[in-house]
């Protein structure tokens, strides 16, 4: 039976590699279909080798249920995942999101008008982007209590160091030939940071953006972990481990990963968008 | 060095603010204490109380300010006091002591060490996959960001469950979460390195008909250097949280996650801010140590002027 | 092997498990030769899980947890029940103008989760009050593991347990009067605590009962030996927790009051105890824990080898 | 002649600090600038030119010595837009097109939008670029680019132009060409210009004035008045007269590296 | 004369196929190189200079056409290690020194360390940077770069040497001195060369054979054979003969210009 189930699962997994070695070196790589099905023929390759385990070795359901179980509670709790998905992604996740990095914009164009702040705010920064998230979470519903203020508040500063760092880093990375340019022009503070600096600094402030995105869900979820109303992905998480409910658990876990991908996605498109000049963005 | 003078002053500038929100924060604990202590308190009911904001509170009692800064169990403890739980429990403990945070560090910091060590090995060798197979390259990306997205917390006690099954527990299990969140930004940084060699840097070896093997070893490796040294220093303190997250589900027996969670359970806000700061102590003190690693070997390679 | 045991907790090391902790201190397990480990729990750990992967041979739990593991498909057993009374209690603001249970509507809880809100939710279901917010009915917080929201009033009331948090609300420098608490046991919904379970699977394994038999001898022996002895259990507690962060005063008070759940039992579970937790669960409101009328959640064979 | 003194450097003295230590970038450089001069500075890699040029911009401040640009220091000079500058390299900002990039200038001085656009159409014409003003600059040949540059400086009527090196990147032909139309454009306008250059022909066919300079630390040593008349058809460079001030530079340039 | 042809190239085509359509880069191309030439490529941008050279050494194939060198194909070629070759920017690798760099293709081709040692040693000396081996690219002047990166392409005695545009970004003093230097060492070795400038001296003083190409599509437009003596001092550049040749090479580049 182990080995009915080891010896199936690389068979799944050689035949998926066999279809996307083909794809991927065959003439019709590099069009946006063949792209896009790739790494899903990865992804189906690797939940069929998932489900062929989980039926061969019969592993319990309260440890690791079957995609096919997760899918269909997915379908059934359509309303409750929606409840959830609205609690900690629209209310909490997406206002600390815009919170935080408004306030990390902010406080990166007033740091940026002093060179002695930007050489203190830098380190500090990083320092307090190490303090880890199960230690300030409770800290912040401490604070603000159970509801999704103290998740916002969570995720307002997860996103806000990373945001930080890179506007600043991203501010200042300009050639020393772009700067003297808008010297000679004898331009000043404003229009050097509205025609120069704030372009020049895009692709670093979209670094900085993709990676808090996915802070952000997580930061959310994390949050409710500890103390929250009867709602919410991380609440739904939680107990629903405790009623060992694990396709719940991994419903949730999938519409947190369907989330968290999309919003990096949107974020890498808006990217392509806005630095469609920057050298890694040009074919 | 340079830098010295303006993150004092930022610190100086936190540490303030830090100060001035603890009257506020704790105005309220401190009013209902003083209460039960027989002092007068204006409104004098703890209900009448929220309806003030804890600013508005401390104007009406100036007299009550002194004693928000020593509260057992503050809302918001004053640095000094944090200050104080840190140099009682680095400094006058044995390190041996279960009471010290060099012990709790040293837990955390083994598991993370071990955790960063698979991380950055998975991590390195997924980018070289990557950048040597197209199939890869096409396919594990976006599944690589997809994983990052998914609440760790969530999926740790799941990995504990399922290596606990098969027998596996104590520093190993920490160690899985610890890479899971470490190999990330090396796989990103790295991809990025190994595919820093421009044309003409490639073309090069193709005159000499170097092999593969060759180009990686003396060509995409070295250039990649700068961006592994980068991708380290992010994924060592990823590393960190993975460990310290990781001790909540395995037990919450010893380490930094352990303190913080049982500070927070028995209502002892000091153990958990203590530990707070002495893992992000123990962030920096890592990310210094691949700084200096970083200059100290792009300095060797010649990759730094001067 | 066969004299090896893991025992799996449902929370961090303290004297709510002394028993066990005594009982390998004083080496009860030795004598019974038991080689016993004891894996403390945390707020994400659910035994039942740890013990479905084979990560431990026994759990404790309570039981609205352990029947709803049961109708998950995860046939556990309980084998033993050390705690004969509840020791869960809801502690309120005397000043929110909380009296009664008639009280509540308009009001904020904070409940645990994690399978510990069946009770709650079926007391409430019983007493006809939703437990969806609004006017007339309360609204319901997943408290976090400690009585912050109490103390920053974000809740008028909150999960206690007599042993633990009702302490730390009064070394918060509450007194007892500023508060009204409600005990589950008084308010007729109070389910059993802190039970031993074992796979059923595992108990048609005759070295296995064996084994079984001799643990819940030796753990019930610790357990009298901490209600004699509470300070002195307190302190191997102590010693036997981690973290270093655990107080000695709050643990000889936990094991004072842990004492008093754990004095009316000899470690058998008493039918009627098991028959009151099963029907208010089966009362449970819009969610009941439990479906139907469990068959076979619990046996005695072992403590009756054990005891006799 | 009573010519009207633009730029006047006095014993000018620059020293760069470095990690390294101090570089004496520019030694007791003097010089004096007239109105519609063409003056072209040649020298070996690291003599200083491009540090000279800065500090005419103002882009760079003389440790010693004295520096007057239209009477005013260099400093307000460039905050009275008195500067066309071309860089070494095209320097083009790559979220813009080429179009605007010549604007960007104009934007910032805050010229009408007719004007800017009039402006830009007939800088771009100029430089035989006309029909590339929505490309991007990535999407240009380099010399492409270095032109358009050439047109962002002019756009905007600085009356001093300079230039560092701008035709460097460009093959030979391209390079007559561009050089014809410089010194049609310098005599329509009347600019005065500074131009630092390599080549020895380029110098010596452009200027009214060469000034040879010599590293180590940076110093002038040579200035050469041309006696060539302003018109000047490409092949003026096989005269006599223009070989003679060709081999005079060399001889100089020679010197200073042998040294 | 029975001359070893090395490089043969019979109506070589290359297209690039890009995102905004098919760029023709080499049209009908045919050239024979014999053993010891020296052939300068000169054209103006974007004409195919480098892409031909490219073909040559087996970077880039063509898409119709024969090309052989030694008699088989360019990859062969590369295999057999026929080729050193410099491109138009030094590409010196940071983090070796310069004695590294010279030393990285004699560590692929597996010489011995002995071999190694006394080869970089050899060839540096060569290029006059003898004492600086220890020292990293950036801590170098862009000359010196320059010159270890033909170092490093001539240390594993390739006999095929082609060089993209190997002096672009030097000033002429530096660049004459390389000239001569470049020459020397050719007529010592009697390698074959082939060399891409946008220098019409430079073209001239150098080489045997100079190939003037045109682009839209990239073809060659004339090919000269330099009636000049091997030796060649530097002044070589004032006599009539040279002026003569500078001036066909001018004059075949103006018409691929103006077409
Ligand atoms: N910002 C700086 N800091 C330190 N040294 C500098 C700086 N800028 C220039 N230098 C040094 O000053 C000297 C003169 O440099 P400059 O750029 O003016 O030379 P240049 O004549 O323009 O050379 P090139 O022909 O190579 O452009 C050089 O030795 C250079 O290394
Ligand atoms: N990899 C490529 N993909 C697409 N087009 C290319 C590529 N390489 C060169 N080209 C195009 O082929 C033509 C010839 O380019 P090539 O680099 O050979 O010119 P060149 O004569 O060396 O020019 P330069 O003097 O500027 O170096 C140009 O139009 C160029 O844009
Ligand atoms: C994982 C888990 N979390 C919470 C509880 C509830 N609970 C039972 S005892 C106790 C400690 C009281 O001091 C708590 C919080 C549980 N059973 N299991
Ligand atoms: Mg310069
Ligand atoms: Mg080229």
């Amino acid at each position: 039976m182990i080995w009915a189930g080891i010896i199936g699962a690389l068979g799944i997994w050689a035949v998926g590699w066999f279809i996307n070695t083909r794809l991927a070196n065959g003439p019709q790589s590099s069009t946006r279909f063949v792209q896009l099905l790739v790494p899903i023929i990865f992804g189906v390759t690797l939940l069929l080798m998932w489900e062929w385990l989980v039926r061969m070795l019969e592993v319990s359901a309260v440890i690791l249920p079957a995609p096919s179980v997760i899918g269909e509670r997915l379908m059934q709790e359509g309303p409750r995942l929606w409840a959830d998905f609205e609690q900690t992604v629209i209310k909490g996740a997406a206002t600390g999101y815009i919170i935080g990095g408004i306030a990390a914009f902010g406080v990166a164009i007033l740091a940026d008008r002093s060179e002695f702040l930007t050489r203190g705010i830098l380190p500090v920064g990083g320092f307090m982007a190490a303090l880890p998230i199960v230690g300030t979470a409770p800290i912040f519903v401490k604070w603000l209590g159970s509801d999704w203020e103290s998740k916002a508040a969570v995720v307002g500063v997860m996103v806000f160091f990373p945001i930080l760092v890179n506007t600043v880093a991203g501010l200042r990375d300009t050639t020393v030939m772009q700067r003297d340019l808008m010297r000679t022009y004898g331009a000043g503070y404003w229009p050097t940071l509205f025609k120069l600096r704030l372009p020049a600094a895009m692709p670093f402030i979209f670094n900085g953006l993709k990676i808090a995105t996915t802070l952000a869900l997580i930061g959310a979820i994390v949050a409710e972990f500890f103390g929250s109303p009867t709602v919410g992905m991380g609440f739904r998480i939680s107990t629903s481990v405790g009623q060992l409910a694990l396709d719940m658990v991994w419903a949730e876990i999938v519409i947190a990963a369907i989330a968290g991908s999309s919003l990096y996605g949107l974020m890498a498109w808006i990217e392509g968008r806005v630095t469609f000049w920057h050298p890694s963005q040009r074919k | 060095m340079k830098s010295i003078l303006p993150v004092l002053t930022i610190i100086g500038a936190i540490l303030l603010l830090w100060v001035l929100a603890v009257i506020p924060m704790n105005m309220h604990l401190t009013a209902d204490q003083a209460q039960r202590d027989g002092l007068v308190v204006s409104p004098d009911t703890p209900n009448a109380r929220q309806e003030y904001s804890g600013f508005g509170l401390t104007l009406r009692n100036p007299a009550l300010i002194t004693a928000t800064f020593v509260q057992e169990r503050p809302r918001l403890p004053s640095p000094h006091q944090v200050a104080v739980e840190m140099w009682n429990t680095i400094v006058l403990q044995k390190i041996s002591s279960k009471r010290s945070l060099v012990y709790h560090g040293w837990v955390t910091l083994s598991a993370t060490l071990l955790g960063f060590g698979i991380g950055t090995s998975l991590g390195i060798l997924l980018a070289v996959g990557i950048v040597y197979n197209r199939a890869m390259d096409m396919s594990v990306m976006p599944w690589a960001i997809a994983s990052q997205t998914i609440p760790i917390l969530a999926l740790a006690p799941m990995i504990i469950v399922m290596l606990g099954s098969i027998g596996i527990q104590g520093l190993f299990p920490k160690a899985i979460i610890s890479a899971y969140l470490s190999f990330f930004p090396v796989v990103v940084g790295m991809v990025k390195g190994l595919r820093s060699p421009d044309g003409m840097q490639l073309d090069l070896l193709r005159t000499y008909h170097a092999s593969p093997s060759q180009g990686f070893w003396k060509l995409r490796l070295p250039a990649s250097v700068p961006y592994l040294f980068a991708s380290l220093k992010i994924g060592i303190s990823a590393s960190l949280v993975g460990a310290i997250v990781a001790e909540l589900p395995t037990g919450a027996r010893a380490g930094f996650g352990a303190r913080m969670l049982v500070g927070d359970q028995y209502g002892q806000p000091l153990v958990t801010w203590a530990a707070l700061f002495a893992a992000a102590i123990t962030a920096a003190a890592l990310v210094g140590l691949f700084s200096l690693l970083e200059r100290l070997t792009l300095r060797r390679m010649g990759m730094v002027q001067a | 092997g066969e004299n090896d045991v893991t025992l799996q907790l449902q929370w961090v090391t303290q004297a709510q498990f002394a028993g066990y902790y005594v009982a390998l201190d004083q080496g009860f397990y030795e004598a019974e030769g038991l080689d016993v480990t004891i894996l403390p729990g945390g707020p994400d750990i659910a035994p039942p899980q740890v013990l479905a992967g084979g990560g431990a041979d026994v759990m404790l739990n309570w039981m609205p947890s352990a029947l709803a593991a049961r109708e998950k498909g995860l046939p556990v057993v309980n084998i033993a029940q050390p705690f004969k009374t509840s020791g869960l209690m809801l502690t309120c603001w005397k000043d929110s103008g909380i009296e009664s249970v008639a009280d509540f509507p308009g009001k904020t809880i904070g409940v645990w989760f994690f399978g510990n809100e069946y009770p709650f939710l079926s007391w409430m279901a019983q007493e006809g009050i939703p437990t969806e917010g609004g006017e007339d009915g309360v609204t319901v917080l997943k408290q976090g593991f400690n009585v912050d929201p109490l103390l920053q009033r974000q809740a008028d009331c909150i999960s206690t347990m007599t042993y633990n948090e009702y302490g730390q609300v009064l070394d918060a420098g509450v007194s007892p009067d500023e508060l009204i608490t409600f005990m589950y046991e008084d308010q007729g919904v109070a389910t059993l605590e802190d039970g031993i379970y074992a796979l059923e699977e595992n108990l048609e394994d005759p070295v296995f009962v064996d084994k079984m038999v001799r643990f819940v001898r030796a753990s019930m022996e610790g357990w009298k030996w901490a209600e004699e002895n509470p300070e002195a259990a307190a302190g191997i507690v102590l010693d036997n927790d981690e973290t270093g962060a655990q107080t000695e005063a709050a643990q000889v008070r936990m094991m004072g009051e842990i004492a008093k759940l754990t004095a009316g039992s000899n470690g058998a579970l008493d039918p009627a105890d098991y028959q009151r937790t099963v029907d208010t669960l089966l009362a449970g409101g819009s969610d009941p824990v439990i479906s139907a009328e469990p068959v076979g959640a619990w046996t005695s064979i072992i403590t009756d080898a054990a005891l006799n | 002649m009573s010519q009207q003194t633009i730029i006047h450097a006095q014993g000018l003295d620059l020293t760069f600090q470095t990690n390294d230590g101090p570089v004496h970038a520019l030694k007791d450089v003097s010089l004096e600038i007239n109105k519609g001069d063409f003056v072209s500075f040649i020298g070996p890699s690291g003599c200083g030119k491009t540090t000279f040029l800065r500090c005419m911009a103002g882009l760079e401040t003389p440790t010693a010595g004295q520096l007057t640009v239209n009477g005013m220091t260099p400093e307000d000079a460039r905050r009275a837009r008195a500067y066309g500058y071309v860089f070494q390299a095209a320097g083009l900002y790559p979220w813009r097109t080429i179009g605007g990039n010549v604007k960007l200038p104009l934007e910032i001085m805050g010229f009408s939008k007719a004007e800017q656009a009039e402006r830009v159409a007939r800088v771009l014409e100029l430089v035989d670029l006309a029909g590339f003003e929505k490309k991007f600059p990535w999407q240009l040949s380099g010399g492409m680019q270095q032109r358009a540059s050439i047109a962002r400086a002019l756009a905007f009527d600085a009356d001093i132009l300079l230039m560092d090196e701008p035709f460097g990147a460009l093959d030979e032909i391209v390079r007559d060409h561009l050089n014809e139309q410089l010194l049609q454009l310098w005599a329509r306008t009347e600019k005065t210009i500074g131009f630092v250059t390599h080549s020895i022909p380029e110098a010596v066919y452009l200027s009214t004035k060469i000034v040879v300079m010599s590293p180590r630390p940076g110093r002038i040593t040579d200035v050469i008045e041309s006696p060539l008349p302003k018109e000047r058809p490409l092949d003026i460079r096989d005269s006599a007269e223009f070989i003679e001030i060709a081999h005079r530079v060399r001889d100089g340039l020679r010197a200073g590296h042998d040294e």
